[in-house]
């Protein structure tokens, strides 16, 4: 809004301060390391190099954003029609189950090529239906919607639960998975891609799917800023109010955001059965879901910044598990507080440093006039 | 003695799971502790990450290494054929791979005797069950449990109860405590809890009412002496152990074990905190029925073989 | 500054206030230069100034709610540093904000305590405010309901809550920010008389106001205000509107609207029988039918929450009506067929809604966003499935330009334009499409004269084009300025109809009283309005 | 039948206990949420008092020392949830996540260097620990028909943190209907501008607000580890302080309405435990998933059903920016 007399350069606010907070949470976490000595730069170094240092740790860090960038978009667009959708967790799982119902049923008669947008469709459509009916019930009873999710959440593990023991699981198998899909059921991994293209790549989860996250980053850019819909869904979130004046249907807008979002969120489904387990399983959706309300307010609900963040938190599960593997003494839990410290300073406390540092550039620009006070 | 790596590879529950990740991590313990040898280990933290920790541990030249659990086992066969030089051990799992030995418990033979143990004890003619989640492996522990309890008299009545559909299920001691009360009120006087971490909430509601409960997978007798009827013990830290010290002293086999009483990998616990609790006649009829299950005469329905607990 | 010492001059007294070379930036925008300000005790002070100008801005330094960059205040003589409003409060000032700063959901009596409770505990303190608020309206006649939810009164009795609040708090210095701008004449009258009483009992009042009339009819002294420095300051027996006027502005401001006689044409919008009953089973519309043709501006005069606004709501879709029929452009509406609001737009029919905050724009919008609200399916702004940015950016730059909305940035954010800008917004959106019916809601309130002269010129632009306009306002004076017929509306029903040429404003306001004899009328009406009745041009 | 009707009595006793944790959180997050700080927080801080008590109980072996523990705890965390959201205006959800997360690998790192027990917390004896009291004349009244099976049943043989907790909502009603600091609290959830403009400090008035939100939270971790059980369990509050949030929308932020869920939630769960297994005349055994599932599907239906819109606080989740 009002401009300073400084112009801050945008790549102290997007560049500089977030570097800075992440360094500080990775300061505090040295601390705790430091008490079970561990070298706290050498975490630091292995963490990074476990992360980007090699293609298989890169392979390993872009599967895990893969699955945030979904869950991120989707808890966004839902934000945009200010609705919290909690629900990630939930429509993820089914959207899952949508896409292994579909596969184990069409892999013995139809090729890849077909079979892959039946299995995009499916997730989008079954995640679609699991978000659809909260949406329902806040859109035409009044429900809320954070309750209407979380219950959903729960009611979505039970099924999946019933279904895996009791339906889906092989005979006489002691874990409660599907039969593996066909080859014509399988997401092709970037390896063998690369593979396509005589580039020899090491083996990793990383897959397709990780294209598909960015088509629709560019899609969520594309709906939300640029389409009539997107617009619709922005004014209901901002002023419901000017929306009925302008002639937008709140309930239908709500109807709207809530099953694009849980299309989103179902879409974690063809990265971790159709692209990586290649069956249906138990909980492999691991709390992307809840992770990505995290991942879309850090990343501000912008394609951009949900990238960001999830490439953020991506680097902190892989870097992470790379480091409670090099570091006997490092526990996982000790690597889920440094994750917890990382989210607190570079996403609750993201303010925290941006008056210091503005002031000090500005001294250091030489003016002595007080940059302007930031957006809330 | 050869050049050994060993490592293991714990699965979600984690090594303090209060089941057989703990009692892996405490067989291999006592491995170090003996041979002085240290190991490499790795918690996974969701299902990705077995074959990656699987692969690194292999990659980074660790021989044998152990897999800890059934979920482990597809991503463990598909690491043992890319590394066909390196042993492997899966614990609850079968892969039939040359370089892989698996490991494999009659938990329902030791279920059977706990349930005998319980009906037993039990002066109501009412014995409970308490699992985490509702998958096969439990309920391969509840059958075995229910045809003890039965085989002791054919009116016993069992109460089943499962904690959730989450992982949180092995988490949930507060439930724990409440679905062991919900039991007790119902008459229950014996509680089994195959639940890992839910099971310190079942103990204690035990200990809480005067009523008694049933550990599983380490013996757990010494956590509630005077509650703790007995533990049903399975012996994946003898097996984890073993797996190291054949490596160790280079007489590794690889192939399929299937333990039961017979190979005392399973079997039901009695120390100095419970031998109070457990009466010579019980005793005499405990041990007679592990003799003839050992000897065939009693055969005990394995949930996996039907998929279904009808005996 | 000249006049500064002309008005303190002979006055023995210290000043009640004296700001001295107060400076206030927001980033870029200078709000306050060097700005120097003397007010007498016991005095109203009129302050007047564009949109944009500066003057909420002073006196939001004066409360403490903003911090000046430079600048002094002086309170009684004495130098007296405000930096939060608790140090205004007990500097004995008191402030009723443009947006009303009242908790909708408590009760009159709580929002009237908050921060001044007796105690900890409520029960005592209740009492006790119970008991001040009694003595506080017999001396001022101020009454409302103590137990009523601040959200459910009318904005006027709102008011009252706020200059209870501040007399409370025990001021003997009251600013109000523009508080006539949402006011009824009647509702104004009352607050004038109140400030009188005010100034009689020794209160100091700094007044607020686009409102030449209102500065002449009740102020002793006036300053002006243009971007952002005090340009001038009078007393008012001694200036006129006019000079005021062009003070203000910078230059001649035609205040009355000259028009030629109307073109009617045929029948746009006929309404029979409409009637609307809200949940609470009132009948807010009842029973209303009137035509309105091509060519000429029908006004709706009446004390707001008459069911003026629910009319417009009803008309433009907004509100489901619950019987009679509508008839626009050919197209008959029912409670059976009700209206829409996309299907009106779809007729050519624009809506000014009263209140451009609520209703009339999204704040956190780009400007070239909030132009198109309502419009934005129009093939206009689309490509397809996308919306074509170029086009609604170059529509808006041009629409800005126009109606010389300031500043002409299509890319601000909504919130960052001056009500009186973001009101051009609304009617540069809904006017500049030519409709064939208008339906206007309050287009002058809170802006200033040089935008009203502009807003009234281009509605009778549109009727002479032939558009037909529906004009509701309770500014009667606009009502008579622009329309050609003028309904009155009581209580839902319309209950009069007079030719604008014999309209003045002591009819009208019998007629929005229903006042039956003229004595009832007198009694509904005494004191102020001979006073405050527009002086002939 | 008889014992239809003493199996019902007994899930209402159950009903209690489950639903006490879910009460200190209702209200905890109402003082919160009423002043404008959103706090999915409550979980984390749960979570950290009940660690906290459990080690204190565990070391020190005196009950009244861990539940001030666990309070102290649960109000540093509370006051940092205020430093970020309140001073530097971070977003309150992230800010409420990062500390379940924090606290979730927080409480086992510590648990492990303390008591090298994974995670979990030696189990303490009844001295180190609130156990169920029988209320006065309990055994007298008992075989008086109803009411005394009611009283002595029901009633009697909770432990004290049960009885604070329902006393907690009486009180909670009374400070913020009744009393100066609860009508600030009112109005600043409302319309921070008007607070501030009456003189107030609308960041300490927050403040205030997540420190009572702090206190209540170390109440209900304290009673999950050393109340209701005897010891602390990694993640062992498996997701209450989620369920308490639903509940305070569910009441609609006003303090009995969110006790009544609170007992809702807890009824059917307790409902749900004790229909496991149970057969249908007609269907047979239901599968349990399906009655696990039974208290979310309930809860949606109800809220589907009877109870309307619920109107958050208006200035909820927006940090109060003022330009200066
Ligand atoms: N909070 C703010 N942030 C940035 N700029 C501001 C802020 N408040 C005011 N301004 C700037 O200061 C100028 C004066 O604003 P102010 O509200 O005092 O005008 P005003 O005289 O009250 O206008 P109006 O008659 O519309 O109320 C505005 O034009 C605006 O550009
Ligand atoms: N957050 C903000 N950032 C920048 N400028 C602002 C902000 N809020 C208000 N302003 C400026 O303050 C000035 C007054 O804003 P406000 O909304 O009070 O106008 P207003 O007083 O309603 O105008 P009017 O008197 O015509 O109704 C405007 O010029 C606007 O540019
Ligand atoms: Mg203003
Ligand atoms: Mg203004």
């Amino acid at each position: 809004m009002s401009t300073a007399p400084v112009k801050i350069p945008r790549w102290v606010d997007v560049g500089l301060i977030p570097v800075i907070n992440i360094a500080l949470a990775f300061l505090v976490s040295g601390v705790i390391l430091f008490a079970i000595d561990v070298h706290p730069l050498e975490a630091v170094e292995i963490i990074l190099y476990g992360a980007f240092g090699y293609d298989e740790a890169l392979g390993y860090t872009l599967y895990y954003t893969t699955n945030f960038v979904f869950t991120g978009l989707a808890v966004a667009v839902a934000f945009h029609a200010s609705l919290f959708n909690i629900g990630g967790e939930g429509q993820a799982y089914i959207g899952g189950l949508g896409v292994g119902l579909g596969i184990l049923a069409l892999d013995p008669y139809l090729p890849f090529i077909v079979i892959l947008p039946l299995a995009i469709l499916l997730s989008a459509a079954f995640g679609a239906a699991w978000a659809a009916i909260p949406a329902y019930l806040q859109a035409y009873r009044g429900s809320h919607i954070v309750i209407t999710t979380i219950m959903f959440n729960f009611i979505a593990a039970a099924l999946m639960v019933y279904l895996m023991v009791n339906v889906l699981i092989q005979p006489g198998s002691m874990s409660p998975e599907s039969r593996e899909f066909a080859e014509a059921g399988h997401l092709p991994f970037m390896h063998e891609v690369f593979g396509w293209f005589g580039v020899k790549v090491t083996p990793s989860p990383l897959n397709l799917s990780v294209v598909w996250a960015a088509i629709c980053c560019l899609l969520v850019w594309v709906f939300i800023w640029h389409t009539r819909w997107g617009y619709e869904i922005r004014t209901v979130g901002a002023n419901e109010t000017a929306a009925v004046y302008a002639g937008i249907d709140p309930k239908k807008v709500i109807m709207l955001a809530m099953c694009v979002s849980g299309a989103l969120a179902g879409f974690v489904g063809i990265n971790e059965v159709m692209g990586v387990h290649h069956r249906l399983l138990l909980n492999f959706t691991a709390g992307y879901g809840f992770t990505g309300i995290a991942v879309a307010l850090m990343g501000r609900n912008h394609p951009v910044g949900i990238v960001l963040a999830s490439l953020l938190f991506g680097m902190l599960y892989q870097g992470g598990a790379e480091l409670a593997f090099e570091e006997p003494k490092v526990t996982r839990e000790m690597v889920v507080t440094i994750q917890g410290l990382v989210i607190l300073f570079s996403g609750a406390l993201a303010y925290m440093m941006k008056g210091p540092v503005e002031r000090t550039y500005v001294r250091i620009v030489g003016m002595t006039q007080r940059p302007a006070a930031q957006e809330g | 003695a050869a050049e050994v790596n060993p490592a293991v590879v714990f699965d979600m529950g984690g090594k303090f799971d209060k089941s057989f990740n703990e009692g892996v991590f405490n067989g291999v313990e006592r491995f170090k502790k003996e041979t002085g040898v240290e190991y490499r280990e790795f918690e996974v933290t969701n299902e990705t990450q077995r074959e990656q920790a699987l692969r690194r541990m292999a990659q980074r030249g660790a021989n044998p290494v152990i897999g800890v659990g059934f979920a482990q086992a597809p991503a463990l066969e598909k690491v043992a054929k890319e590394f066909p030089k390196t042993r492997f051990a899966i614990i609850d799992a079968v892969v039939d791979l040359p370089n892989v030995r698996s490991i494999v418990f009659k938990e329902h033979e030791g279920s059977f005797l706990v349930g005998m143990i319980a009906a037993l004890k039990s002066e109501t003619g009412k014995v409970g069950f308490v699992g985490g989640m509702d998958i096969p492996l439990i309920r391969k522990f509840a059958c075995g449990y229910e045809q003890g309890a039965k085989y002791v008299s054919k009116d016993t009545e069992v109460v089943q109860n499962m904690t959730g559909t989450t992982p949180a299920a092995w988490n949930d001691p507060t439930r724990g405590s409440e679905l062991a009360k919900s039991q007790f009120d119902r008459g229950v006087d014996v509680i089994y809890a195959a639940a890992g971490g839910t099971g310190v909430g079942v103990y204690q509601t035990a200990e809480d009412s005067g009523k008694l409960a049933i550990g599983v997978d380490s013996n757990q007798n010494y956590l509630h002496p005077g509650t703790m009827l007995t533990s049903m013990l399975k012996r994946v830290d003898v097996a984890a152990y073993k797996a190291f010290k054949d490596a160790h002293d280079d007489n590794w086999t690889s192939g399929i074990q299937v333990l039961g009483l017979a190979q005392d990998g399973v079997g039901w616990a009695l120390d100095e905190y419970n031998k109070d609790l457990i009466t010579n006649e019980m005793r005499a009829k405990v041990d007679q029925a592990a003799a003839d299950i050992v000897a065939g005469v009693i055969d005990v329905h394995d949930y996996m073989a039907s998929d279904s607990c009808s005996y | 500054m000249a006049e500064e010492t002309h008005i303190a001059a002979g006055q023995a007294a210290a000043p009640a206030i004296k700001l001295r070379h107060i400076n206030k930036a927001f980033g870029a925008v200078q709000a306050n230069r060097d700005v120097c300000l003397t007010v007498v005790p016991g005095t109203i002070h009129g302050i007047i100034g564009e949109n944009g100008a500066g003057k909420s801005t002073l006196m939001s330094i004066l409360y403490g709610f903003y911090e000046a960059d430079s600048g002094e205040i002086l309170i009684g003589g004495k130098p007296t540093p405000i930096r939060t409003s608790r140090d205004a409060i007990d500097a004995g000032i008191g402030m009723v904000h443009q947006h009303f700063m009242l908790v909708d959901t408590m009760s009159v009596v709580e929002n009237i305590m908050l921060g001044a409770e007796s105690g900890a505990i409520l029960t005592s303190s209740v009492a006790k405010a119970r008991a001040e608020l009694e003595r506080l309206e017999r001396d001022y006649n101020l009454d409302v309901d103590p137990d009523a939810l601040a959200g459910e009164l009318p904005v006027g009795q709102q008011q009252r809550v706020e200059i209870l609040k501040a007399l409370y708090r025990g001021a003997d210095i009251l600013i109000l920010d523009e508080p006539t701008g949402v006011l009824t004449p009647q509702e104004t009258d009352q607050l004038f008389r109140i400030l009188d009483s005010l100034r009689k009992q020794g209160v100091t009042v700094v007044l607020i106001t686009h409102k030449l009339r209102e500065i002449m009819a009740i102020t002793d002294h006036v300053s002006v205000m243009r971007g952002g420095e005090m340009v001038a300051d009078r007393v008012t027996a001694a200036t006129s509107k006019e000079e005021l006027a062009e003070l203000m502005v910078g230059r001649k401001v035609l205040l009355s609207v000259d028009k030629q006689a109307p073109r009617v044409g045929d029948t746009v919008l006929s309404v029979e029988d409409l009637t609307y009953v809200d949940r609470a089973g009132v009948a807010r519309v009842d029973h209303v039918s009137f035509q309105v043709r091509a060519g000429e501006v029908v006004g709706i005069a009446g004390v707001s929450g008459n069911g003026q606004s629910e009319l417009l709501e009803l008309l433009s879709g907004i509100r489901p009506m619950t019987a009679g029929q509508v008839d626009v452009l050919g197209e008959r509406f029912s409670a059976a067929r009700p209206l829409d609001p996309a299907a009106m737009r779809a007729l050519q029919v624009a809506h000014v809604p009263e209140d451009r905050l609520r209703m009339g724009l999204v704040r956190t919008f780009e400007a070239e966003e909030s132009a198109i609200l309502g419009y934005h399916r129009d093939p206009a702004y689309n490509r397809g499935l996308f919306m074509n940015g170029e086009a609604i950016r170059s529509d808006c730059a041009k629409k800005m330009a126009d109606f010389d909305v300031r500043p002409q940035a299509p890319a601000l954010k909504t919130a960052n334009f001056s009500g009186g800008n973001q009101q051009k917004i609304v009617l540069a959106r809904e006017l500049s499409r030519g409709p064939r019916l208008l339906l206007v809601g309050q287009p002058t309130r809170g802006v200033d004269i040089g935008a009203i002269e502009f807003i009234h010129k281009n509605l009778i632009a549109m009727r002479d084009a032939g558009s037909a306009v529906l004009l509701v306002s309770v500014e009667l004076e606009e009502i008579m300025s622009i329309s050609d017929r003028i309904l009155v509306m009581f209580e839902g029903r319309i209950v009069g109809e007079v030719p604008a040429a014999q309209a003045d404003e002591r009819l009208l306001g019998l007629m929005m009283a229903n006042a039956a004899t003229e004595e009832e009328a007198l009694a509904t009406h005494p004191g102020l309005p001979g006073a405050i009745a527009v002086e002939p041009e | 039948m008889a014992d239809l009707l003493l199996n019902l009595l007994l899930s209402f006793d159950a009903t209690l206990r489950v639903a006490t944790p879910l009460v200190f959180c209702a209200m905890a997050g109402l003082f919160s949420e009423r002043s404008g700080v959103i706090d999915i927080s409550l979980e984390g801080k749960m979570l950290a008092a009940a660690f906290a008590a459990a080690s204190m109980a565990a070391v020190s072996g005196s009950a009244w020392l861990a539940l001030g523990t666990g309070i102290l705890v649960s109000i540093c965390l509370a006051l940092l949830h205020g430093f970020a959201c309140i001073t530097h205006r971070g977003d309150q959800v992230v800010s409420g996540v990062a500390i379940n997360i924090l606290v979730s690998g927080l409480t086992v790192v510590l648990g492990i260097a303390w008591f090298a027990r994974g995670g979990q917390t030696p189990s303490v004896g009844p001295e180190a620990r609130f156990t169920p009291i029988t209320l006065p004349g309990a055994e007298a009244l008992a075989d008086v028909p109803v009411i005394g099976a009611l009283y002595s049943e029901l009633i009697s043989g909770h432990n004290l943190l049960v009885y604070v907790a329902f006393a907690m909502v009486p009180l909670t009603w009374w400070v913020v209907y009744r009393t100066r600091f609860g009508l600030r609290l009112r109005a600043v959830g409302e319309n921070p501008n008007a607070v501030d403009t009456a003189g107030i400090s609308v960041a300490r008035l927050r403040y205030t607000a997540v420190l009572c939100d702090g206190v209540l939270c170390g109440f209900a971790g304290t009673y999950l580890s050393i109340a209701q059980n005897a010891a602390f369990v990694r993640e062992m509050t498996a997701g209450q302080g989620y369920i308490a949030l639903a509940a305070l929308i569910f009441g609609k932020w006003r303090p009995v309405p969110a006790m009544l869920a609170c007992l809702m939630f807890g009824f059917l769960d307790a409902v749900a435990i004790r229909l496991q297994g149970v057969e249908v005349p007609v269907i047979g055994p239901i599968p349990v998933q399906l009655i696990q599932a039974l208290p979310y599907v309930l809860t949606v239906v109800l809220l589907a059903g009877f109870i309307g819109r619920a109107v958050a606080p208006k200035a909820i989740g927006t940090p109060y920016v003022k330009e200066r």
